[in-house]
């Protein structure tokens, strides 16, 4: 079990031809994914990686029955590429780009809305459920099946956090890098809603970062009485008030989106907040220890 | 990126919204001919801080005279750090009410905010807070815009909080509606994260003017946008190549990376925003104090990591670095090449502690290991590494670690 | 029994204070249709016509009720008022505004179909349920009940069969007038399907006329197997082809659209085509006679 | 409202859209100046009608002088009506192939419908009913309009139907995508009911230009344009006043009625379309052949009532008038009030049949008897009896109608 993606997910890769849209077809390909088709305007008919590549994401689905799209172009082409996988009613797109325009992504969200497709990212790592299939960058060697769900804004704090557990022996469901930028697809509170749903995923990690009140309004869910114990870490305590640090939309305004909202509200609604991710792994081995005793 | 006032005044302008008569001035003499055709003119320093008012960079001048000797001093003022390059000379209004009108992102919608106040001059956030009733919001759809009968409610919320606005709410929500639609379509066409006109004055004959104006491009579109960009960088970097900002950073965006000048002496560089984060937590966990913060970002090859300690390290403050490199997108392999053609090429001799994990790993620590290099301890492990070589260094060089290791010593013999 | 509105029907007014809107709304109170609010932006908090008006609709709705909406402003405002009935959630709308431009429609039908409102018109004289309700310009005098349903797309002609109906003594249901434009909201068609469900209506009289397909796509409908006799007249038969014959819309271009390829698809159908509103007339006292027998 | 060709190409290219250089040329003088500036050109007579070609509108020429004595040539025709008053002057292009791109209102679908096919230069019409396939469509979101995903989707259909083009067809549609979406935004803002470009070439280097344009604009959306129906007057309306409309259809216009001028004799008015068609038909029914449609639609008043009986009595073929009022919007007495006035002022002789029924009859008939004029007979009535009044009259005026009861002795003792 696990959520969104499985052994049977049918991957088109919308930009496969590119250089990271190749290296990162090959490593899926490596990892298991099946990709069933490429989609580059003008190269319909073409082959690539083993893979057949269309014209059109309409042209592929029709062809290879995809439902899931892995969106890796360059950021002026990301929100147009976003609709095209909504409009082919794909169940699933994954967009890892990078700097994707903000008002863009506010149109593209618009239309993601309107449509049956869940969208994760842009500026995400993408997602892996553990041995089966990954759409994205997670590193290949880092998974092992187990029962953790995993939901993280920051796609590196992903890998570590995946390392982490896997080193101690706590395998994953899926793993989920939702995205740093402040307009994205599917938020922790909708992936923490997933989860709660997975029977296969016993306990959740979720690693917030400063700015937004996202992590704020998956407390929000946690504090009604979620299902399964939370582990949670949050990054950028130490990050200096109004500095924007990088890409992550880390900024901090007022109070809303400090290191410490996020800490006190998540604590207050039931979860346990780690200081590093070593303590999130242990915490995690302390939950799964009680829940598995039930 | 924060356009200047006048920039924004001349967007606004562009498109169709009132504003006040006005002129740049690079100059004193410039200031004294704009007065001169314009006549009674406020001075305005432009800066892309707020607070100028009160920072003394704003006079109000009767005469050319006046108004090239407050320009001369304006133009030698430093405010908030940004020195002054050039003033806005502007006719006065006739003001009756002053009041907001603004669009944001609002990231918990995702969806921009448009937000009108009867309570205009002030900050708003303030407003939100002590007075909400004062506020009224509208997340118009992206495609569609705000419809006019949004608009009229909007400004029927906002306005008939405000007893003296309440009477004439009819006549301003029917001017507002052009204006509001005009400023939705300047922020999409601009992509503008913020459009706010602040205050909007309604004159004594009852017209609505952009009194001041704020706009912010979002950093993802400035390739949209680069008639602006270069515009702002003619009016933000002096003569001396000098713009107010930290020269380090100014340093780091010239060289195309995502770099924070922080206070302390432990160099620190990661892939991806959260990871650094983490990484700053890390070192100031262990006792150290982080002098920066710098994300090769995703994919981030070889030369990219060379730039990046190159950066790093010609902050004087630096006693040594933490590089942190957790491979998704980013390869080790590339990484490790990064390192070894930077510590040949820059001969550097400050420590480094090198934590490097993910995909092509193994590649990676193969090239350095090759290399005489050892990375592959755990992050926080690596953070108590550096912090503890660095920690007792009062800056220069430590002695312990001028030897002819290229600079790695603490990496040997750690994995 | 009717169909859209009938004597519960609270109506409030877009445009009331104006000279049209005041004559209008006081011939609908004289029919007896409850006029519960008016909306002009400005004229908030003042009494029209003995009915209070709003600032907006939805001040009224919250106010007042009302649950359809009559649009009588001039046409530059006339989509943004239609706009205004739906995001208010009123179930029926009906604008009579004529002069509405063609972009503006197509705005305000995209926004239509994404709500839950019904629209009549633009450029329409409304419709009127017997004896109950009216809501638009069909004269008071003209209709009594009965058991006929009427639909129409001219506003006059709309008035001249319901008169000759009365006249010969086949009361009416809700007579409906669809109004001419090229983009409009309820279609023959719709009107028909909510007449099928009328149990109160016997009989159909539908008035075409030449220009688009609508009849054509009534004609489909009808011939997938109608429940009840529609009594059919076309106007225009003898107009030349591409002269535009006023704002009805009636531009006749290439086959399509012409009183003959109409009359042609209602009678196969199995419609009944009348030659003039008298025939009409008659041939419905035919139908409801045979109806009646059985 | 149809532009001419130089119209719809000058907003073409204010868009962003490639266009053939041109010059517009009111005088021979002024076509001869322009081909000495553009070298080669063609000379093409701007009507606001198609098939100018075939009527010998346009020239190729390779000299001044030549330009000069074809424009010449070209000014003094008459094109299906249409006096020519200007010649476009245009260079030549390097044609590899030639598409068709057009926007126009679907009825059926209450969009406009975006098509583009690979077969351009033709009567698209044509080609929908004979190669279908060669044919794609596109009806956009009218707040989103076209998205470049559907665009691409479309021009990958429409150019894969066409050998030559299927091998480029991703260069193209790379290209076809802001082509589409300005020419989208252009009908958009233009509120154009057509507009087309047709043929859209590509030229021998892969570029695409808009050799020809169309473009219609909403009638009901001309108060938006009115520069545009001030340029278009400008070149269709000579020195002489003429346009080569039909002169009674231009004097109707300038009066503000809505009215089409036809071959008979029985003057017909009446309020709203649908009750003028029907008139029109009762008229032909009965025997008798309509002289006009002539609608003075809802809630028109008696001044616009008296209008319309002068512009119809200005034809002098009409025989007599048949006037049919159903009173909904309009009431009844305005326009037995305009009936009257009009029969006092402009001294009415021929014979009119007056039936009159709907909103405020009553009292609309009392005036009318007071006044001595008997209203109400049945629409198929009225007809008949017109038609009876004048189908024996040769034109002139009938002698048993010319005595002392104002024109009106038909209605008398009817009722």
């Amino acid at each position: 079990m696990s959520i969104l993606i499985d052994r049977y997910t049918r991957v088109v890769v919308q930009g496969i031809t590119g250089r990271e849209g190749s290296f990162h077809t090959e490593q899926m390909q490596a990892y298991g994914t099946d990709v069933v088709a490429g989609v580059v305007p003008g190269r319909g008919g073409s082959t690539h990686l083993g893979v057949p590549v269309f014209d059109t994401v309409a042209d592929a689905v029709t062809a290879t029955a995809a439902d899931c799209a892995f969106i890796i172009v360059p950021p002026p082409f990301a929100a147009d590429a976003i609709m095209e996988a909504a409009a082919a009613r794909l169940p699933l797109a994954v967009c890892v780009t990078e700097g994707v325009p903000v008002h863009d992504m506010i149109r593209a969200r618009a239309v993601i809305d309107g449509s049956s497709t869940k969208l994760i990212g842009p500026n995400c790592p993408g997602l892996l459920t553990a041995g089966e299939c990954k759409v994205g960058f997670i590193p290949n060697h880092v998974a092992r099946p187990g029962s953790v769900g995993v939901v993280a804004r920051s796609g590196t704090l992903t890998y570590e956090v995946i390392q982490g557990l896997s080193q101690a022996g706590h395998g994953q469901t899926t793993a989920v890098g939702i995205g740093g930028d402040p307009v994205l697809g599917l938020t922790f509170r909708d992936v923490l809603e997933l989860f709660a749903e997975d029977k296969a995923t016993r306990a959740v990690v979720m690693v917030g970062e400063i700015g937004g009140s996202d992590e704020e309004s998956a407390a929000e869910l946690i504090g009604k009485g979620y299902p399964k114990p939370v582990v949670a870490f949050i990054s950028g305590r130490t990050a200096p008030p109004g500095k924007r640090m990088g890409h992550a939309g880390a900024i901090i305004s007022g109070n809303r989106g400090t290191a410490q909202s996020k800490i006190d509200a998540l604590t207050a609604a039931g979860a346990v907040v780690g200081d590093t991710i070593e303590d999130v792994v242990r915490l995690v081995g302390e939950r799964l220890g009680v829940h598995s005793q039930r | 990126m924060k356009l200047l006032e006048y920039q924004a005044k001349q967007q606004f302008a562009k498109a169709g919204i009132a504003t006040p008569a006005g002129r740049l001035a690079r100059t004193a003499e410039e200031a004294e001919a704009a007065a001169r055709e314009l006549g009674r003119v406020a001075v305005k320093a432009q800066v892309p801080v707020g607070g100028r008012g009160k920072a003394g960079g704003i006079a109000v001048v009767d005469t050319p005279e006046q108004a090239r000797a407050e320009a001369a001093r304006i133009l030698a003022m430093d405010i908030k750090g940004f020195p002054v390059r050039s003033v806005w000379c502007e006719t006065g209004l006739d003001v009756a009410h002053e009041i907001y009108c603004g669009i944001t992102l609002d990231r918990d919608r995702r969806r921009m905010v448009l937000i009108l106040s009867g309570a205009g001059g002030m900050d708003i956030e303030q407003v939100a807070e002590t007075q909400p009733e004062m506020i009224a919001k509208l997340w118009p759809d992206p495609f569609r815009g705000p419809q006019a009968y949004e608009i009229r409610q909007l400004a029927f919320t906002a306005l008939r909080a405000v007893p003296a606005l309440a009477e004439r709410a009819g006549k301003l929500a029917a001017a507002l509606v052009p204006l509001v639609q005009t400023l939705h379509r300047l922020s999409d066409s601009l992509d503008a994260v913020t459009c706010e006109i602040n205050p909007l004055v309604i004159t004594a004959a009852g017209d609505l003017v952009a009194a001041d104006g704020k706009l912010e491009i979002d950093e993802n579109a400035e390739y949209r946008h680069r008639d602006l960009a270069a515009e702002l960088a003619r009016d933000s970097v002096g003569d001396d190549g000098a713009t107010g900002e930290d020269p380090y950073e100014v340093e780091a965006k010239r060289r195309g990376l995502t770099y924070v000048h922080l206070d302390g002496y432990v160099g620190c560089i990661g892939n991806g925003a959260g990871l650094v984060m983490n990484t700053l937590d890390l070192v100031k966990a262990a006792g150290g104090e982080p002098a920066n913060f710098l994300d090769i970002g995703g994919g981030a090859r070889a030369d990219v990591v060379r730039n990046a300690l190159d950066m790093v390290l010609s902050d004087p403050n630096v006693r040594g670095v933490f590089i942190n490199i957790f491979g998704g997108i980013t390869r080790g392999d590339e990484v490790a090449r990064g390192i070894i053609e930077a510590r040949d090429e820059l001969h550097i001799t400050k420590p480094l502690v090198v934590r490097m994990t993910g995909t092509r790993e193994e590649e990676g620590r193969k090239l350095l290991q090759e290399a005489g290099i050892v990375p592959g301890i755990s992050a926080v492990e690596a953070a108590r590494k550096i912090v503890e070589l660095t920690r007792g260094v009062q800056g220069g060089v430590p002695p312990a670690l001028t030897g002819g290791q290229g600079g790695f010593p603490p990496e040997k013999g750690e994995d």
